[in-house]
C-alpha cells in the first residue's frame, strides 16, 4: 500500500488529500486513493453533488432516464439520459447505493445533443439519479433499479 | 499497449451518432482476487472527443462504469468522411487513442 | 443397498471420515457403469476440495442416471424412496425448527462444496435457486414447488415437521431422483443448518409466512 | 341467458388471473429481464475480442512466423465462414473428434509451431490477463453468423462422441446428486429469474447453442464452449472438466447435434 500511496502523492500532489485518506485508516478508502478527484472520492449522495457545485436541485420530467426495472447482474447495467431541457450543460450519473456515488459527469459543449448512454455498476437495488446542470438551475430525474442474485452457485 | 477502441461513427440526419466500446479492465480497487488480495483500482478516468479541432464530448468517469466500457452520445457538426478522435486515460497513466471516418 | 451403505459408513468412520459428505456410501460400481466412471474420472481433474471421487456414484445416483430423463419404473422408485428414507436421522434432541432469520441466510447463500469456495465458510442451501418462498423476494426460481406460505398452510403437527425434515435432510426419501439435494445426508447442511431452514418454513414469524 | 352467463364466467376467471399474483409477478421480472437484455442492442463487448482474434489470425507468429490463415477448421485451409456451425467433426489427420478450440490448439502447434505450454498458458482470460484461445475463437465463431448448425454424425467416431456427450448428460454425481439434466431436461423452468433451455430438446437446445460463445456480463470476459461446459461442472460441485478432453467434445458434440439445423447469432451478450 505504501508503494501505491507514494506513486499516487508524485502523480498527483494531492497531499491534503492523501494526508485525510491515510488517517481514516479504511481498507477500501486507500484502494480508492488513485483517485485525486472529491467527486469520485465522496462517500455520500450529498457530498458527492456539493463537490461539483451542486446543492439543490429539483426533478424534472423534461429529463428521460432510461434504466431497467430489474438488472440481472448489477455488473453491467445500461444506463441512458436525454434531457430536453434548453441550456443543459452536463450530465452527471450518481448510484446512490454505490460505495462511491458519482459514476460519470458528462460535459455538453454547444452543438453537442444532451444525451448519453453507457452502463454502470450498481451494487446493489439503488436509484439512479441523471443530474444536469442548465442556464436555469440544476434538475434530475432518478429511477429505482433493482439488482437480482443469480446463478445456481451463489 | 491497451487494445483498440471499437467506435462507430455514423451520419443520422444532421447529427453524428457515436458509439464506442473500450477494452478496459475498469477495476474498482474493491475487489479481491482469488488468493483474497485487493486487486488495485485501476480505470478510465477522463474521454474525450474531438472533431475538427473542436472538443465534442468530454467526460470524467469513476469506477462504476463497468467493465470494458460502453459510451454513445450526438453531435452536430460532423459530416461523412470527417475524422472523429476519441481519447481515453487511465489512473495508471495509461491512454489510448482511435480516430475513426465518419460514415 | 441401505445395510450394505450403512455398514461401508460404519468403517469409513473408524478410518477417516464418514461425516464428510464425499467420503459417503460410494458403492462398487457395477458393469453398467464402471465404464462411464471410469471415462469420467479420466477427463476431470482435482480442483481444490473437488477431488476425482466425487465422480464415484452411491445407488441412488447410479438408478437415477440409468433413468435419464424417464419415469421411473414403481419397483425402482420404491428401491430408492427405501435406501434413502433409512437415512434420514432425526434431530438429536428432537426439536425440528432453529433460528428462521439464520435459514433465511442459508436459503440465500448459493455458495458451498464449489471449488471455487472458501471450505471454511459454511455451506449454503441456496433454496432460492429452485423455490419459491418469501413474497418478498422476486429472484427465486421454478425448478421446485413455491414453498411461500409453507408453515402457515400447513400448520406444526409433529407429523407434518418429521416429513418435512426428511424431505430436506434426504430428498430422495419421499422423491426419488428429485433435483434436490440430499442436504442432511449428503453432509452439505449441518444439523443445526437443518434446523434453521426448517424454522424459515415454519415459523410464523418468518418472511415465508407473512 | 347462456351468453350473459358465460361472459360472467369468463370475467372471473380473467379477475382470478389477474388476483393470482406469483403468475403476475413472474411475467413481470420475466419481462424485466427481456427488457434488461434489450437495452444491451448491438453493443456487444465480444467484438473486442473478435478484433483481436481477427489480428491473431491474420498475424505471422510461433517459430514457423506464418499465420493460421492456412488452418483447417474442417471446411478447407482457411475457410472460416460457416465453419463452426459444422463442429466439432471427425479430422483425418489428427484422428479424433474436434472442436473449434481444440482445433485452434492444433493449427498453433502444427502450422506456427507453438509449444502446448504457451498455447494453453491462459485458457481463459481474466482482466489484463487475456486469453488468445478465446479471441481466436470470439473470431471465428462469428464468421458463422447466419449458418445453420449442422452435425450429420457421418463418421464412426462422432457417432461414439455423441453417445458418450449423452451419457455424460444424465450422469448424476458429486455431492449434490446434480448431472447436467438436473437443470436442463424439463422446459419453462429457471434458476433464480435466470430461464433453464431444455437442452434435450430442438428448441431449447437451439436457443443455448446458438448463443455461446458469449460476453459474460457477469465477468466481462468473453468465454467460450469449453470454459461454459467446464464452469457447470464447477457448479455440480464435481471436479475440474479437463480443456479439449473426450468428455468436453463429446458433450459439446451432443449438444450441437440437439441443435442441427439453429442459425449461429454468438457471438451473444448473456449475463
Amino acid at each position: 500500500m505504501k508503494k501505491t500511496r507514494r506513486g499516487f502523492l508524485a502523480l498527483t500532489g494531492q497531499l491534503g488529500l492523501a494526508a485525510a485518506t491515510l488517517a481514516t485508516g479504511l481498507f477500501s478508502r486507500l484502494a480508492q486513493a488513485v483517485d485525486a478527484r472529491p467527486a469520485f472520492e465522496a462517500t455520500s449522495f450529498k457530498e458527492a453533488l456539493a463537490s461539483i457545485g451542486v446543492t439543490e436541485h429539483k426533478a424534472s420530467a423534461e429529463i428521460i432516464l432510461k434504466a431497467p426495472d430489474i438488472a440481472e447482474n448489477g455488473a453491467v447495467v445500461p444506463v441512458e439520459v436525454t434531457s430536453k431541457l434548453p441550456g443543459t450543460r452536463s450530465i452527471a450519473l450518481l448510484v446512490e447505493k454505490n460505495p462511491h456515488q458519482m459514476s460519470a459527469e458528462f460535459m455538453i459543449p454547444e452543438g453537442t445533443e444532451a444525451f448519453v448512454s453507457t452502463r454502470l455498476k450498481v451494487a446493489e437495488t439503488s436509484d439512479v439519479y441523471a443530474v444536469v446542470k442548465t442556464d436555469a438551475g440544476v434538475f434530475h430525474a432518478a429511477k429505482v433499479v433493482k439488482v437480482t442474485l443469480g446463478g445456481c452457485g451463489g | 499497449m491497451p487494445d483498440p477502441m471499437r467506435i462507430r461513427a455514423v451520419m443520422m440526419g444532421e447529427v453524428v451518432d457515436v458509439k464506442i466500446l473500450m477494452s478496459h479492465v475498469m477495476e474498482t480497487g474493491q475487489r479481491k482476487d482469488a488468493d483474497g488480495n485487493v486487486v488495485p483500482a485501476h480505470y478510465i478516468t477522463e474521454v474525450t472527443a474531438t472533431c475538427k479541432d473542436k472538443t465534442v464530448m468530454s467526460a470524467a468517469w469513476g469506477p462504476s462504469v463497468a467493465k470494458n466500457p460502453y459510451f454513445s452520445f450526438r453531435f452536430k457538426g460532423g459530416a461523412k468522411g470527417d475524422k472523429l478522435s476519441i481519447t481515453w486515460k487511465d489512473t495508471a497513466g495509461g491512454t489510448r487513442t482511435d480516430e475513426v471516418t465518419i460514415n | 443397498m441401505k445395510t450394505l451403505e450403512s455398514s461401508r459408513c460404519r468403517k469409513m468412520l473408524l478410518a477417516v471420515a464418514c461425516a464428510a459428505p464425499m467420503g459417503l456410501a460410494a458403492a462398487e460400481p457395477t458393469d453398467a457403469t464402471r465404464d462411464i466412471t471410469a471415462i469420467m474420472k479420466s477427463a476431470f481433474e482435482d480442483k481444490r476440495q473437488a477431488t476425482l471421487d466425487r465422480l464415484d456414484q452411491d445407488e441412488t445416483q447410479k438408478l437415477c442416471t440409468e433413468a435419464r430423463d424417464q419415469a421411473l419404473p414403481a419397483v425402482v422408485a420404491k428401491k430408492i424412496a427405501e435406501i434413502n428414507l433409512a437415512t434420514v436421522k432425526p434431530p438429536a434432541d428432537g426439536q425440528y425448527l432453529g433460528d428462521w432469520q439464520n435459514g433465511e441466510v442459508i436459503a440465500n447463500t448459493g455458495t458451498g462444496l464449489q471449488s471455487s469456495d472458501d471450505p471454511a465458510k459454511p455451506n449454503g442451501g441456496n433454496c432460492y435457486a429452485c423455490h419459491e418462498l418469501s413474497p418478498t423476494e422476486m429472484a427465486y426460481g421454478t425448478l421446485g414447488p413455491s414453498l411461500k406460505h409453507y408453515g402457515k398452510l400447513r400448520g406444526q403437527d409433529p407429523a407434518v415437521l418429521a416429513y418435512a425434515w426428511s424431505m430436506v435432510y434426504n430428498s430422495n426419501s419421499y422423491a426419488p431422483c428429485s433435483n434436490m439435494p440430499r442436504f442432511g445426508h449428503r453432509g452439505i447442511l449441518t444439523e443445526q443448518q437443518l434446523k434453521d431452514v426448517m424454522a424459515f418454513l415454519f415459523d410464523p414469524a418468518s418472511p415465508v409466512n407473512q | 341467458m347462456a351468453l350473459p352467463a358465460r361472459s360472467t364466467s369468463s370475467l372471473i376467471a380473467s379477475l382470478l388471473l389477474a388476483l393470482s399474483l406469483p403468475l403476475a409477478a413472474e411475467q413481470t421480472s420475466e419481462e424485466a429481464i427481456a427488457e434488461y437484455h434489450a437495452m444491451f442492442g448491438d453493443e456487444n463487448p465480444a467484438e473486442l475480442w473478435q478484433l483481436r482474434g481477427e489480428e491473431l489470425w491474420k498475424t505471422p507468429r510461433g517459430p514457423r512466423e506464418v499465420s493460421l490463415e492456412a488452418c483447417d477448421l474442417g471446411k478447407g485451409p482457411g475457410v472460416i465462414t460457416g465453419a463452426y456451425a459444422e463442429l466439432p467433426r471427425w479430422f483425418e489427420d489428427t484422428g479424433k473428434v474436434q472442436d473449434l478450440e481444440s482445433r485452434l490448439v492444433t493449427c498453433m502447434t502444427t502450422l506456427q509451431g507453438l509449444p502446448e505450454s504457451e498455447v494453453f498458458a491462459i485458457k481463459f482470460g481474466d482482466g489484463e490477463r487475456k486469453s488468445d484461445l478465446e479471441a481466436l475463437t470470439a473470431y471465428v465463431v462469428a464468421a458463422s453468423r447466419g449458418s445453420r448448425i449442422s452435425i450429420p454424425l457421418d463418421h464412426p467416431a462422432e457417432k461414439a462422441a455423441y453417445a458418450l456427450g449423452e451419457s455424460v448428460f444424465f450422469y448424476r454425481a458429486g455431492p449434490h446428486d446434480f448431472a447436467c439434466a438436473t437443470c436442463h431436461s424439463e422446459s419453462g423452468k429457471r434458476i433464480r429469474l435466470q430461464t433453464l433451455p431444455q437442452l434435450t430438446t430442438k428448441e431449447g437446445a437451439q436457443a443455448a447453442y446458438t448463443r455461446w460463445p458469449a460476453y459474460r456480463v457477469s465477468q466481462g470476459e468473453l468465454r467460450t464452449m469449453e470454459w461454459r461446459l467446464q464452469d457447470c461442472f464447477r457448479q455440480q460441485r464435481l471436479p475440474q472438466l479437463k480443456y479439449g478432453s473426450d468428455v468436453a467434445i463429446g458433450l459439446t458434440l451432443y449438444l450441437a447435434r440437439k441443435a442441427e439445423g439453429g442459425e449461429m447469432v454468438a457471438p451473444s451478450i448473456k449475463r
